[in-house]
């Protein structure tokens, strides 16, 4: 792993892509590391799109601002078309194939596919959308591990009913299991 | 204390009610609405006072009074809610009464746009109302800044008589970052000017008309005065690789870190670089860019609107060095954009 | 009775089941096989024959997503 | 086969961006369906506001105008009084009017100014993130009511149809809902009688309409229409408040 | 032999610098004597508008704060809600209240916030040198409607009293009349009922006071008393327009 | 035509409408009254519309409505009321709607005096509300100027798509002179962009939300591309024997003719002194300054203030001399302390 | 009937006359023999031994000249 | 005369300094001076102050104010007290001695005096009490000459009733009488 990563997240406004990014930072903040969490806010207006950056390094950051971010997870078509060209060489991209019709045309990217809305729909928990894809990713990059982020679940929940954690921990792991078995 | 996370607008909201202020006079407006949020859930339970004021006008006139109270007590907006309360602050400065104003800044003119900008540069620092008044302007860079400038402004605010700001892009308020919370204050200078009931003392008067020239004048003089008091004592910045270097970036907020990032890359491919990032931006650090002019061959303002600051770091550098401008607006360029900048500045100059 | 016929603009609906809901005659639903460029499963019309064309579905659409004809 | 419900010319292709169930929309369709029918299309001026719809200009396929927040009133003034034989209209949000905008609103319907207002109230302010409004109800859990709203901290919620009918100035002031077909069809009615009242020039007109936003209730679509009938409309009576019929 | 008449002694001994005859001079002996005889001198704040009464603060013998044109009621708010035992009072003008400041004053009265307001109307802005205010009548002549205020083109006068009655956060509202002594008598009464109001926390309180300003309307002191009671009061009832006894 | 003795309010009001402004929105406050007060007695009989805005909040924002249906309008104001109209300003600007804004203006800050100032100077020229944006700020010296210029303002207003203030201290606007009345305007530039129905066109918008960053980033942009154009051709300036100044006094309005008595007095005494007056103080005259501090040894600024357009005259000096200030708040220097003050300063220096 | 005396701070008289105007009694008048420091000719007692002391020229004047006492 | 003349009118803000100073203002521009008149506005307060100063010149008029007026018109004791000790040396003092109740403490000064408001009262026309002073100040110093000022009396006073002119007229002719008997 570098000295210092950074994750964008993307997507429509309700898709849950910041509480995706909010996760991966608790959860690495808990396990030790420096992050800042930075959204591109557009939530004045309803029903635009949405991301946020994770930056997450072993020092101080200097910048939690990149154009180049190593990894992206993009949840819908308007995203990729907007950031495809924007990831680092070599980068990682994650797709959520349901809302995406295209593969990317940059050939150096390692990508990465998941029908998520299908698969939540099908366990019944379309609000688990994001959830499933991040568990997936986590699985797949090891940016934190799986246990890490497992440990960190209820306080990042802190507050939510069990109820609902308990769905978030199932799509997560039902994320988890599906990059096993495809990625 | 154990690190938090928190959202910028958060940690001012904490920094605030660690300082003791005990009042908070807003209306939301994006890119600042969660600190009057954090404080509606604080407050009642913490037994201090929110109103969520009918506008603008209301929340600083609310800050007025509260302020006039002698307790500690704050606003927060973003820019189109600063015009509106230019007016308030001419009083509030006039008046000399202690506050807390909040600018998260987005992007103008007009309604502009929410993203993040330093466009309100020229109102913070200067015409930000009629008559002749300044006010200290705080610039923090990181959510840790955020809550600590809060409480500093808060001192400041006291130890001057003078309404304070604490102003940052809006990505600022907008993304987390560990925060170390800070001991709550307790201690505070006694107000004996302060309107409470005139019990065992003669009526105390806030006002700020001066019907009379003379006095007018020599009202305007007090607080000419005190500002030169504040100019010789309280010029913050923060330098880095100043002694050697060949070109000097100055850039505030948010945008000096990301400056600071360009400048160690560019400094990894050799160029001699340097940055200051101006702490107050009024009073304007207008001493260290001095001490910097003496052997820089160029400045460099950064800045993420069509160029404010650069005249205050022209007015400091007097002549003694050209000084150039870069700026976007509604978006903060990236590490990669600056130091490419930079690298194309040093090239043409040959530095 | 009335013989009415609706067209959607499925690419429009968000899905708020507002039509649905006020249809007299039960005729719409969810398209739960399809989602559109907003990631909604679209309106359809489950029981066309139904439909007599009232108009109320489309009086309440916030999305303008329906026309309606009418015999 | 007849067409029954199409889009009005009055407007444009454009996609409304507003949530799933937000009866804005609605509540758009029908003024252009009004000023369609009035045959008023190429005289119409309308002023947006800041807040959910601020976007109307977008929508509306005629001249506009997007105000500062609460100020459309005064620009309507502006226009209407330099070009009297338009009709002109501000679209206003609850925030934008009732609260930033009071005097402004107060005060066009004092001088009887000849504009007509589309007040939507939704309780809350949608386009921030759903902070409390003047509107919002007692018990009402906002983001700057957490708690509920509590009448100690921050009294009562406003009625502005009530009070803008207690001026002189206002010749037609009605409060009209869109929370199911016949006050839908209800409120067309009243938006009409307003444009009318305008182009008759006798004086200030404005329809209060009480409107959902699911998003910052926490309420699916169907549910806030259901809220909005049980818990607004006793607290916002519906009814027309004023109607001057000539001068 | 014993006095029934002499300087309260919440007023200091400064002259007022009003024009002769101009009854702000009796309105302020009345508030000032109202609370010596509450006794709640050294626990009063009162806040001046801008406006002919700017200096109050020099007249009232107690802690005296000057807003900005119209804010008034927005800093009382920030007083009393940081020092909710406290005696806090407004005193506009017609311009500061009702035109500048309409959206405070209605705000403080919906929020039911537990200040005291003296409204001192007198159809006309007196400070700047007699330009129309909301609540100058009909027809007449101001240095801003020269040829007599119109309703075409300014609408009409606004009534604040009933205005602000209609709020359920006014829990006090009269209007008043200082134009003869039995109305100065009960225009005192009035002030002190609006006072124990704000201390007994039952919500907003405002007493509406006409007033003369012989100055701006041409008239010598005594014929503007008469104009007053001609002209005003049919305009303006006097009387309580609100009430609330308790909670 | 015949000279009419006029207040220069009153010019200012004739004025505008010779230059054919056919609404006035405005609020009273002194001393900018009798703008209204003349524009309420004269558009009854005229067919113009006058309307007294419940506040310079509602005020602007009928501006706003008024500008943006291609017709001249105009309001009037003083200090705290520009502080008011500071977010209808920013929204103007921006959405690029021609316009007269008058400030006559008068002490502060806060309630401040009614006396005459120039301590607006900065509102004026920089940070008059939130955002990137200029407005055009002429500054007369006569009452036959604030006829011309209000004339003058609403073309530039019309060629620049832009709002532009015409700023005088109180005293101008209160003292009489005998004016020469102008030619009535008739001829107007098109207006294909205004709001009036969209009758065989397309609709028109006035709007200055732009929520894409890139957007932003463009309008501000296109706004600083005319801002450039407009300060490479309108800056406007009157020098008086600055040719072989060894000391250039600059001040505007009223102050620059007390100050141009005072320079002739000084002359008289032998002392090489010179005066520029700058007449747009937005664009400020840069080049006039520039050319003068090619052989001037010392500039000295002269302001109703604590020192606002000395910074403009630093940066246009840039160094290349000591810049000097002299100001007074709430009344105007006579020509004797003007005197005075150049004649310490001629000896201190020794020329 | 009750005996009252009045007593004036004449120097803060306007000359207004509305204690002259209101008083039941015609006690008052305006002293055109003098003008105070304000310029005006103040008020005076022209028949002191009417007064009541019933107060209403107190009530009603409004730079507060007059002090009125009664038995 | 010289080529610039600056005249201070001073009193109480109802005593009509204004007004005087207009007068004397439109009766020099009608002479064909150049000429400007500037007030100390103080009307934003009532029962303040008011003095105006107005230049008359030969040529262009470059400041329209002075410290040091060659002459001024003091209607009331506070105004002497202010602006004595700025006369201009060898100055004219006119002064009101129905309001001001001492003689200047310079010796330089030409004084003339004059109980205006007696004079007026026994008029009948207070209000006139300006245009009395006005009267006896151009018949003795002759800035304008009375028959100048004579022949402006209707442009100045236009839309005026024809009554309140002859008012002023009178009170103007009984100054001008006034200063021919007593100074
Ligand atoms: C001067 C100013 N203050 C605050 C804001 C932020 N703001 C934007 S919309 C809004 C409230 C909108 O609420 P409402 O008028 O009820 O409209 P809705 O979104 O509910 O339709 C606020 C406070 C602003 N844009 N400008
Ligand atoms: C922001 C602002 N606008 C305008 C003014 C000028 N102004 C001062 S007092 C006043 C009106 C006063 O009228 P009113 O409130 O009726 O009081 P009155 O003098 O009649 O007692 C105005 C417009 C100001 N001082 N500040
Ligand atoms: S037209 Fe009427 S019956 Fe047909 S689908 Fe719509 S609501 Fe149902
Ligand atoms: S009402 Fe409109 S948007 Fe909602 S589900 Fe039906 S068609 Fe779709
Ligand atoms: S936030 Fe509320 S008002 Fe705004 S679009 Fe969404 S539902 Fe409608
Ligand atoms: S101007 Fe009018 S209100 Fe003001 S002091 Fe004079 S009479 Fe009273
Ligand atoms: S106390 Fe009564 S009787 Fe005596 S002077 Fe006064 S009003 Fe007249
Ligand atoms: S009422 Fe007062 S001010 Fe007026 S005349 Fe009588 S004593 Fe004098
Ligand atoms: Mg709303
Ligand atoms: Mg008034």
């Amino acid at each position: 792993m570098d000295s210092e990563k950074q994750v964008l997240f993307a997507g429509f406004g309700g898709q849950g892509v910041l509480s995706m990014g909010k996760f991966l930072t608790y959860a690495a903040m808990g396990a030790g590391k420096n992050v800042s969490w930075l959204p591109a806010y557009g939530a004045e207006m309803r029903g635009g799109t949405a991301n946020c950056l994770v930056t997450i390094a072993d020092d101080e950051i200097s910048s939690p601002l990149t154009e180049h971010p190593g990894m992206a997870i993009i949840m819908n078509r308007p995203s990729l078309d907007r950031f495809e060209g924007k990831i680092k060489k070599n980068g990682t991209l994650v797709i959520n194939s349901s809302l995406v019709d295209r593969l990317p045309q940059r050939e150096d990217l390692n990508v990465f596919q998941m029908p998520v809305n299908q698969i939540a729909d099908e366990m019944g928990s379309p609000k688990g959308a994001n959830m499933l894809l991040l568990g997936a990713c986590l699985q797949k990059t090891g940016v934190v591990t799986v246990e890490q982020a497992l440990e960190h679940f209820g306080i990042i929940f802190k507050g939510k009913k069990e109820s609902i954690i308990e769905k978030n921990r199932e799509a997560f792991l039902a994320g988890v299991q599906y990059a096993k078995e495809n990625w | 204390m154990k690190k938090v996370l928190m959202k910028g607008n958060e940690a001012i909201a904490e920094g605030a009610l660690t300082a003791g202020c005990i009042a908070f006079f807003g209306y939301p407006i994006t890119p600042s609405s969660e600190i009057a949020e954090y404080m509606a859930r604080k407050f009642p339970l913490l037994g201090g006072t929110f109103v969520q004021a009918e506008s603008e006008l209301a929340a600083i006139s609310m800050v007025y009074g509260g302020a006039s109270t002698g307790f500690r007590v704050m606003t927060a907006t973003s820019g189109p809610g600063i015009s509106l309360k230019s007016e308030g602050i001419s009083f509030l400065a006039e008046a000399e009464l202690p506050c807390l104003i909040v600018n998260i800044s987005r992007g103008g003119p007009g309604l502009g746009g929410i993203q993040p900008a330093q466009s309100d540069y020229w109102q913070a620092t200067r015409g930000g109302g009629h008559g002749d008044f300044q006010i200290i302007v705080l610039a923090p860079s990181s959510v840790q800044e955020m809550l600590d400038f809060a409480m500093e402004a808060f001192d400041l605010a006291d130890k001057y008589r003078i309404p304070v700001m604490v102003m940052a892009e809006g990505t600022l308020g907008q993304m987390m970052e560990p925060v170390i919370p800070r001991e709550k204050v307790t201690q505070f200078i006694g107000k004996p000017w302060a309107i409470n009931g005139c019990k065992d003392r003669k009526p105390n008067i806030v006002n700020t008309l001066h019907l009379s020239p003379e006095f007018l004048e020599e009202r305007n003089h007090v607080l000419g005065d005190k500002y030169k008091v504040i100019k010789a004592n309280e010029q913050r910045a923060e330098t880095y690789w100043t002694e050697d270097a060949d070109l000097v970036v100055v850039a505030f907020g948010l945008m000096s870190r990301i400056v600071k990032k360009a400048v160690m890359e560019v400094r990894k491919r050799g160029h001699k670089v340097g940055l200051i990032r101006p702490i107050t931006l009024w009073p304007f650090p207008v001493e260290h860019i001095k001490k910097a002019a003496e052997t820089a061959k160029m400045f460099l303002s950064v800045e993420i609107s069509m160029g404010q600051m650069v005249d205050d770091v022209r007015l400091a550098v007097n002549g003694k060095a050209p000084v150039e401008f870069y700026g976007r607006i509604g978006m903060i360029p990236s590490p990669e954009e600056i130091a490419d900048q930079i690298i194309k500045l040093a090239e043409r100059e040959g530095f | 009775m009335a013989k009415g016929k609706v067209r959607f603009h499925a690419d429009e609906c968000k899905a708020c089941e507002l039509c649905v809901n006020f249809c007299p005659k039960d005729v719409l639903g969810l398209d739960k096989h399809n989602i559109n460029a907003l990631g909604y499963h679209p309106v359809t019309d489950l029981l066309p024959d139904n439909c007599t064309g009232c108009g109320i579905c489309a009086l309440m659409c916030p999305d303008l997503v329906i026309e309606v004809e009418r015999e | 086969m007849k067409i029954v419900a199409q889009r009005p010319e009055s407007l444009t292709p454009a996609k409304f961006h507003y949530c799933p169930g937000c009866t804005h929309g609605i509540i758009h369709r029908l003024v252009a369906e009004c000023i369609d029918e009035l045959n008023m299309r190429e005289n119409t001026i309308g002023i947006c506001p800041v807040g959910c719809s601020v976007l109307a200009y977008d929508y509306f396929n005629f001249d506009m105008l997007e105000a500062a927040h609460g100020r459309a009133p005064a620009i309507a003034t502006g226009i209407k009084r330099i070009l009297p034989d338009r009709c002109v209209f501000t679209y206003q949000g609850d925030g934008d009017l009732a609260s930033i905008g009071m005097a402004e609103i107060v005060h066009a319907s004092a001088r009887g100014e000849k504009i007509t207002v589309i007040f939507v109230n939704n309780a809350v302010y949608g386009m921030t993130g759903g902070q409390m409004a003047p509107t919002t109800l007692l018990g009402q859990v906002t983001t700057t009511s957490p708690y509920g709203r509590k009448v100690e901290e921050t009294g009562y919620p406003i009625r502005m149809a009530e009070l803008l009918a207690i001026n002189e100035g206002s010749a037609y002031i009605s409060r009209m809902s869109v929370n199911n077909p016949a006050n839908v069809t209800k409120t067309k009615k009243s938006i009409k009688k307003a444009l009318q009242t305008q182009m008759k020039g006798l004086g200030f007109s404005m329809v209060e309409i009480l409107s959902t936003c699911p998003t910052n209730w926490g309420l699916g679509p169907m549910d806030a229409l259901k809220w909005l009938e049980e818990n607004m409309i006793p607290y916002y009576p519906l009814g027309e408040f004023k109607v001057k019929e000539a001068l």
